[in-house]
């Protein structure tokens, strides 16, 4: 089993951005040039497109210690690509709900609009992530589940612990 | 349960399919039938593809038919074009998946010629298939079908087909009872469900819609998915084949029943299928489209969960 | 929908079809007997609430006309109406409730009962013209009304606003002179077709009323009218039972018998004079009907 | 109202422009007052804008800014014919018909604010002849209407005509489903004092 | 093995205020792959450069980081910095530690920190980073026009006079559009035949310019620099090479009674015809619709009297195949009908104005024709009904426009000034009439242009009347125009001679149609889409081909012109070189594992995936595969988040980067 891991107050969450080159990317660069301060828990990965990021990223992300996660392009009829955020927009409408029915918290997935003028909104998206993970916590589903082996306890039927233990 | 549901008419089902394939394969209309024949315990049955009209005979349809035979078509779609027209026998659901096959350019309408079957119901396991049908045994899928007489097949036996009894939605109740859950209660579920998987692939092997040539989840360069049946890569396994499914699947629920593990794959399939007709009014299945769900817009769509 | 299937209805007659405007109530039951079409009074209907009910409370007025198709469900067959009124709120209150869901959840409550609003609406215009057909309707023709030069009114109510009713065209509806035509009439092209004649004002401004139902009257006069043709008892009263009072006031001689659609259809497929209530109209009809030969 | 207010400046603040009772004219008409441009095609087409002192438009353009006391203390809305010219011929679909339907019952609720009187009596007695008979009985409405208004020899001329060919009927049929009605008039009643409706 | 090198930048102190980059640099010189790194304290200055190149060449590196500023503002300089010192300029990454990490966060340690795993996640990612040619597409230098309005003619002549060829395809008989048409225009009264016919004149004659009228375009197949064009060129009847446009056969044909499209069917034509007498070319044409000959078989006394033989009845519709680089697309305008509304269209026609029936109710390109000196009327305003000279006219502005009712909500532009030049116009022919015009809103932006309008109401005494009309009908010989004037709230009503309606600008039919050929969005109303509304006004989203126009959104001539001036411009920019180079941020298919269920071509925006078709030896079709056309892709990568087994991959962001990136954190 995986060691206990208390939730110290100066738990610094890891929050990974998927953003658009185009409008989000460059807003965080405005954000950048105007001096505008937040926390920098966030890490960055530049797309041509919302339309290019796979729910997979996402997954992994979780899988590789993300705490939040932010997805966020330009805003519907901005796309630089003409529709690659229309795309994404359901694609992520659907994913968020498999996420969810599967048990994984929505507060830690945002997603949103910014465009290249709002280096203020890129500012407020990233502190109210980051601050809305720092409140809960890590996230433990996904590396809870990468320490586990195989029959974790959780199959309780006796002809399988059998076999198992025959092993 | 006594609640036994009539399929007394499956016998002359059974035998109009004879006479027909008999019929298109005697006329060379087609080249080959894939339908199912008579296993060896009384009501089995197995999938086979005949090519002869004197293999016609040893064709049948009974309760225990539950094989969707277009996955057959999927593995091997890349001959047909050379062999020629193939028949296929296809319960509702089934046709449900011919036709999304056909919306993403597997197959072509004029390549196949469809034997629709009127169906009342099949059974949820096939260990006991000489067992009347009733609403316990009758398999999940069929307790919400929408489809029990497939249109748009080149041939249906006429039957005047009973009534069904309605029957409550398993799945819709079980979807309810999960997502009246907290996420981490549902986590708990599913980490339970997803922690029995083997990653024997057989969910991916029946499946007509897994017919990529190489799976995502197969590739190393980079390793989207953990392939060693460990709880983090069977998770990631069946997260991305539920996404890959959504909007294409139409529920046929075949993953479901061959799973030996018995995780309820279905579970998530119908969840997708839902939230999809919620936020696009999308329902797989019904007709040719040129887009599925995912791979067309609106500008309209909703985006309340945007910031 | 000209099929020989017998055509049935639920019928809906309104207040002003029991009181003032009975020979439309006649000659509607008289007329469809005589094309074999049946009728069946809903039974216990309520006033529709009419012009004065959604003037000054819409919810009441959605509410009664949702309580009227209730009612109406009870019959088999379309719910026929006579009365443009009548048919406007009730086509108002199922496209309102059909749009708006909050009051509908309100009317629900008022009623107390789910609001049906599936049902078809029809005005008798719409039974005569398309469900029984204006060739099966010129086939019961037994005295066509040859060289009558009709002037078709149909008001406000009949066919606005647009996607309302639905009756026909808003601006340019033509389904009287239709029904008119293969019958045998003729129709005249005249203006003020659809403007309104102040129904609404009947009881509280005359003075209101005379106005606007003058120039209609002056307008079918005009375009050489022998009698004008209407759909709605409330047209009626102000076109007819006001006209003396209107010659009278503007000093002008229209004498144009004012019909109900259903009197004139009645009068070609050969009812007789007293099954159409003709003694009834205020300007009297008779001498132009017999001057044309058709008594 | 303390004198004449339509001579009145309009002084225009956020205060002084009633945003609520717009959207309440809003919500009941089910249209969107800021659509209008103020075209002027309703008052063009209008059969009664010659007797009102506010135009259809007008009436609009005093919605927009809020000053509903302007278009209450006026007559205008009680002249509308309902005759739904102005609806159908309106290039921005507002709906001007059913704006007049709503400020009519606001006016009512806001008792007493409108000078017209006769329109707002007849109103009255017909809904008064549903809540008691459940249909409408021509003869009694226009009796009464006379002896309220005062006018007991309006339209003396029509009665014994109408009455001697059988359209003005002393007797008629009673609905037999009488309590329904009072019921659904109840309930409205109810629902108001909730707040559940408008 | 990679050698990668890493270069971190001072920015002055920009970056080094905040963020230790010493201890940035010992952290890349650690990370696995990693040959070389160091810091700078200006890498975009020259000596940082050299640095760079220096080391490259010193260090044989294979990758380079820079970690500096945004790759926005100098990922261009570095690459080329790269390139120079040979390496391709794709194994270049920059890690943005200035915008992102120094000037956002004051904690040097944690922005130290960041800026370390930012530096790591670029060296993942640098390691997967693979070479890639730069793309070039030839550039076939000759363009495509595709209408022969004001807006076609000028964007043709200007192309052509830069030396290259043009085709120009126009769909009527003639050339000319809608300007031909015109009496005299806004607002100085120019007469527009007289400077319009001689730029006609300039297209027949120039040698660059191929002209194709009574054309259509059937097809359009390829892309930027490289498009094949089939031209529909429908049977003339009348053989253009050897006609000399005499005019005889006119004369002699005996159908004389055919309403004239041109003069808005108020003028009458023969069956073998010229619209108008300036047309371009001056070749007739037959129209079989209504010819004698082909209506019966009888007649053919065009060709009996046509000295060179150039009448041929047996001729058939040609398809020319036309290669060019770039298209313009310049489809102008039709007007807005208040009749019955058409079969499927979302716009309602005016049923209370009679549904276009009343015959003195006309639009306003009626009003144009009866008032230009070479119309059916010979400039003579008068009624279309009885020929009367109307001494009440009425004008309605907005008629289709501004009115969501009806199915169209914009503004039509032009209207506002054409009245009040109709007006004008009718004062100066009708001198004791009185015009009256029916507004919402008087909207004159444009040089002289208010002047204009107050001078048809100050001098020309025109009566303006702010309000609409609800309704239009015949009494009588005369036309009850039933409107109000809101300014004194009373309604108006004015017995007219005749009413001119200014209809909307809509675009023309089958607008859609030639975009879904051309590949080229538009909006709900069938106008064409510009790239960027602001930025990019004259280009569409798909490459190579340009807007000039109304067929973009209502414009008047001086606009049209200019639009037309600026897409010949980007026209010339584009042939101004032998190939087109472009980042080779494109789509590629793996073929082997496509299964062909083109998913990647249904969300592709810009039509760059097709479907290709793998045979064997003998031919025989084994499968069809999607495959990326480079020269079409934009680069966007939809196709590859939709491919379900990633059987397309976007170069420059493959899923090896990207994962590499997120495992690196």
């Amino acid at each position: 089993m995986h060691p206990e891991k208390t939730i110290s107050s100066d738990f610094e969450p890891k929050v990974i951005a998927f953003v658009c080159t185009w409008c989000t990317y460059a807003g965080a660069d405005l954000a950048g040039t105007s001096r505008m301060q937040y926390p920098s828990n966030v890490r960055v990965l530049k797309f041509p497109c919302t339309g290019r990021i796979d729910p997979v990223f996402i997954l992994k992300a979780f899988q590789q210690g993300a705490d939040g996660v932010l997805v966020s392009g330009c805003h519907p009829g901005d796309c630089h690509y003409i529709a690659g955020n229309f795309h994404a927009r359901r694609r992520f409408a659907a994913f968020r709900k498999l996420l969810e029915f599967v048990g994984v918290d929505l507060q830690r997935l945002q997603f949103s609009w910014v465009s290249a003028a709002e280096g203020g909104k890129w500012v407020e998206v990233v502190t109210e992530l980051t601050e809305k993970v720092r409140a809960m916590g890590p996230m433990m589903e996904f590396k809870e589940l990468a320490l586990e082996e195989q029959w974790s306890g959780a199959m309780i039927s006796p002809e399988l612990q059998d076999a198992y233990r025959q092993i | 349960m006594i609640n036994t549901i009539d399929i007394s008419h499956y016998g002359t089902v059974a035998e109009s399919i004879r006479i027909e394939a008999a019929r298109i394969l005697g006329e060379g209309l087609v080249t080959a039938v894939v339908a199912y024949t008579a296993g060896r315990r009384a009501g089995s049955v197995q999938p086979a593809i005949i090519t002869s009209a004197a293999e016609a005979e040893r064709l049948t349809f009974t309760a225990a038919s539950v094989n969707n035979l277009a996955v057959y078509l999927t593995k091997a779609k890349k001959d047909i074009p050379r062999s020629g027209r193939i028949g296929i026998v296809v319960k509702g659901c089934d046709l449900k998946a011919l036709v999304g096959l056909m919306g993403e350019s597997q197959l072509q309408r004029e390549q196949l010629y469809l034997i629709g079957i009127p169906c009342a119901g099949v059974l949820a396991s096939t260990v006991r298939p000489a067992e009347p049908l009733t609403a316990g045994n009758l398999a999940p899928k069929c307790r919400e079908c929408d489809a029990q007489l497939p249109e748009g097949c080149d041939y249906v036996p006429e039957i005047d087909l009973p009534l069904p009894t309605p029957l409550e939605s398993t799945y819709a109740a079980e979807i309810a009872r999960l997502e009246g859950l907290t996420p981490a209660e549902r986590w708990a579920y599913w980490k339970e469900q997803f922690a029995k998987c083997i990653k024997c692939y057989a969910c991916r092997q029946v499946c007509p819609f897994c017919f990529c040539e190489q799976c995502l989840c197969d590739r190393n360069k980079p390793q989207m998915v953990d392939t060693t049946p460990r709880p983090a890569g069977n998770t990631a396994w069946h997260i991305v084949r539920a996404m890959h499914l959504a909007g294409r699947c139409a529920g046929c629920a075949e993953c479901e029943r061959v799973c030996p593990m018995d995780i309820p794959l279905n579970l998530l399939n119908r969840k997708m299928a839902k939230e999809l007709k919620e936020l696009f009014d999308y329902e797989a299945g019904f007709a040719v489209n040129e887009k599925g769900p995912l791979t067309m817009f609106m500008e309209k769509d909703d985006q309340s969960f945007i910031k | 929908m000209t099929s020989d299937k017998a055509l049935t209805y639920a019928y809906f007659p309104g207040c002003s079809l029991h009181a003032s405007a009975g020979e439309y109530d006649l000659s509607t039951r008289e007329l469809f007997k005589a094309l074999e079409i049946g009728l069946t009074e809903v039974p216990d209907w309520f006033c529709c609430g009419a012009t004065p009910a959604h003037n000054v409370d819409e919810l009441l007025s959605l509410s009664l006309c949702a309580k009227n198709l209730e009612l109406a469900e009870a019959v088999e067959g379309d719910l026929a109406v006579a009365c443009a009124s009548c048919f406007s709120r009730l086509k108002f209150t199922q496209h309102t409730l059909g749009e708006n869901a909050t009051k509908r959840q309100q009317v629900e409550k008022a009623i107390d009962a789910p609001v049906k609003l599936e049902g078809n609406v029809k005005h008798l215009l719409e039974i005569l013209a398309r469900d029984l057909g204006l060739e099966r309707l010129a086939a019961s023709v037994q005295k066509p009304l040859s060289g009558l030069k009709v002037a078709c009114y149909y008001g406000c109510l009949l066919t606005r606003p647009t996607d309302v009713p639905n009756l026909d065209c808003v601006e340019a509806p033509t389904i009287m002179e239709q029904v008119i035509e293969s019958v045998g009439a003729e129709t005249v092209a005249w203006t003020h077709r659809l403007e309104c004649c102040g129904a609404n004002f009947t009881l509280s401004r005359p003075g209101v009323v005379i106005q606007l139902t003058n120039a209609i009257l002056d307008a079918a006069k005009a375009a050489g009218a022998d009698c004008i043709m209407v759909g709605c008892p409330l047209c009626h009263g102000n076109l007819d039972i006001r006209q003396k009072e209107i010659e009278g006031v503007f000093g002008a001689n229209y004498n144009l018998p004012v019909f109900y659609l259903t009197q004139l259809v009645g009068l070609a497929v050969g009812l007789d004079s007293a099954r159409l209530g003709l003694e009834a109209m205020i300007v009297n009809p008779l001498p132009l009907l017999k001057s044309k030969g058709f008594l | 109202m303390d004198g004449p207010v339509k001579k009145k400046k309009m002084v225009i603040s956020q205060e002084t422009m009633d945003v609520d009772f717009v959207r309440k004219v809003e919500m009941l008409s089910d249209t969107s007052v800021r659509r209008c441009f103020q075209c002027g095609k309703c008052s063009a087409g209008c059969p009664m804008a010659t007797f009102m002192e506010h135009p259809p438009n007008r009436v609009v353009r005093l919605l927009q800014l809020g000053q509903w006391q302007r278009i209450l203390a006026g007559r205008s809305i009680w002249y509308c014919a309902s005759c739904e010219t102005c609806s159908t011929r309106c290039p921005n679909k507002v709906h001007l018909a059913s704006i007049m339907d709503a400020l009519r019952k606001l006016s009512w609720d806001a008792e007493g604010a409108s000078k017209e009187s006769y329109v707002q009596l007849a109103n009255k007695l017909f809904l008064q002849n549903i809540r008691s008979y459940g249909r409408q009985y021509e003869m009694r409405l226009a009796a009464v209407f006379n002896v309220k208004s005062g006018q007991f020899l309006k339209d003396l001329m029509l009665g014994p005509k109408l009455f001697a060919k059988g359209k003005l009927k002393m007797f008629h049929s009673k609905n037999k489903n009488m309590a329904e009605i009072e019921k659904i008039f109840g309930r409205i009643e109810e629902m108001r004092k909730n707040g559940e409706a408008l | 093995m990679s050698r990668i090198g890493v270069f971190i930048c001072h920015c002055g102190e920009n970056i080094s205020r905040t963020v230790d980059v010493e201890r940035v640099a010992a952290h890349a010189a650690a990370l696995p792959g990693v040959a070389y790194a160091t810091e700078y304290k200006y890498m975009c200055s020259d000596p940082g450069q050299t640095l760079l190149k220096k080391a490259i060449r010193e260090q044989r590196l294979t990758h380079v980081v820079v970690a500096a500023c945004s790759p926005r503002m100098h990922e261009r300089t570095f690459r080329k910095a790269v390139e120079a010192a040979g390496l391709n300029p794709y194994l270049c990454e920059m890690a943005n530690i200035r915008e992102h990490c120094s000037w956002v966060h004051e904690d040097r340690e944690q922005a130290t920190v960041k800026a370390c795993d930012i530096v790591g996640m670029m060296v993942e990612r640098t390691k997967k980073n693979r070479v890639l040619p730069t793309i070039t597409v030839p550039v076939t230098k000759r363009s495509l026009v595709i209408g022969g309005g004001i807006a076609g003619i000028q964007a043709a002549l200007d192309i052509a006079d830069s030396g290259h060829e043009v085709v120009l395809v126009e769909r009527e008989p003639s050339i000319g559009g809608h300007m031909a048409q015109l009496s005299e225009t806004f607002p100085t009264l120019d007469c527009s035949q007289c400077i319009m016919t001689p730029k006609m004149v300039d297209v027949a004659n120039h040698p660059k310019i191929t002209l194709y009228t009574y054309s259509e375009i059937e097809l359009v197949e390829g892309y930027i620099g490289n498009f094949q064009v089939t031209v529909r060129k429908r049977a003339r009847s009348v053989d253009e090479r050897t006609c000399t446009g005499c005019g005889v056969c006119m004369t002699k044909c005996p159908q004389k009674k055919i309403p004239n499209k041109f003069d808005q069917y108020i003028g009458m034509r023969t069956a073998i015809y010229v619209p108008f007498p300036q047309a371009v070319p001056n070749t007739p044409v037959i129209d079989r619709e209504n010819c004698t000959r082909f209506k019966t078989g009888k007649c053919g006394v065009c060709q009996k009297v046509c000295g060179p033989g150039a009448v041929d009845f047996e001729q058939q519709d040609t398809l020319i195949v036309e290669a060019v680089g770039a298209i313009v697309v310049a489809t102008g305008f039709d007007l807005y009908s208040i009749s019955e509304k058409p079969k499927g269209s979302p716009i309602k026609g005016y049923g209370e104005f009679g549904h276009g029936k009343i015959p003195d109710v006309i639009d306003g390109m009626t009003f144009e024709r009866l008032a230009s000196a070479s119309g059916p009327t010979g400039g003579k305003i008068v009624r279309p009904s009885d020929g009367r000279e109307p001494k009440q006219i009425v004008f309605i502005q907005c008629i289709g426009s501004r009115a969501r009712e009806k199915g169209i909500s914009y503004c039509s532009k032009v209207c506002c000034m054409y009245t009040a030049k109709h007006t004008m116009l009718y004062h100066h022919k009708v001198h004791d009439g009185q015009a009256y015009v029916f507004f919402m809103d008087a909207r004159t932006p444009g040089k002289s242009y208010d002047e204009f309008w107050r001078r048809s109401i100050e001098e020309e005494e025109a009566v303006y009347i702010r309000g609409m009309v609800s309704r239009l009908y015949q009494k009588g010989d005369k036309i009850v125009v039933m409107g109000s004037d809101i300014a004194v709230g009373v309604q108006v009503e004015i017995e007219a001679d005749m009413v001119v309606l200014a209809t909307a600008v809509q675009p023309q039919q089958g607008a859609d149609l030639l975009a879904q050929k051309l590949g080229i969005s538009y909006d709900k109303y069938n106008f064409y889409s510009e790239a960027h509304a602001k930025l990019r006004p004259v280009e569409c989203a798909t490459a190579g081909i340009f807007l000039a126009g109304a067929c973009q959104g209502p414009k008047d001539i001086p606009e049209t012109v200019s639009q037309a001036s600026a897409a010949a411009a980007k026209v010339m920019t584009l042939f101004s070189k032998e190939r087109l180079e472009r980042e080779p941020i494109v789509a590629r298919v793996r073929e082997v594992g496509c299964v062909g269920c083109f998913a990647c071509k249904k969300v592709c925006a810009y039509g760059a995936v097709e479907e290709k078709e793998i045979r064997d030896r003998q031919g025989n079709l084994l499968r069809v595969v999607a495959s990326v056309n480079p020269g079409v892709c934009a680069g966007c990568g939809t196709c590859q988040a939709t491919c379900p087994s990633k059987c397309v991959e976007l170069d420059g962001y493959t899923d090896e980067q990207i994962v590499a990136m997120i495992e690196a954190l």
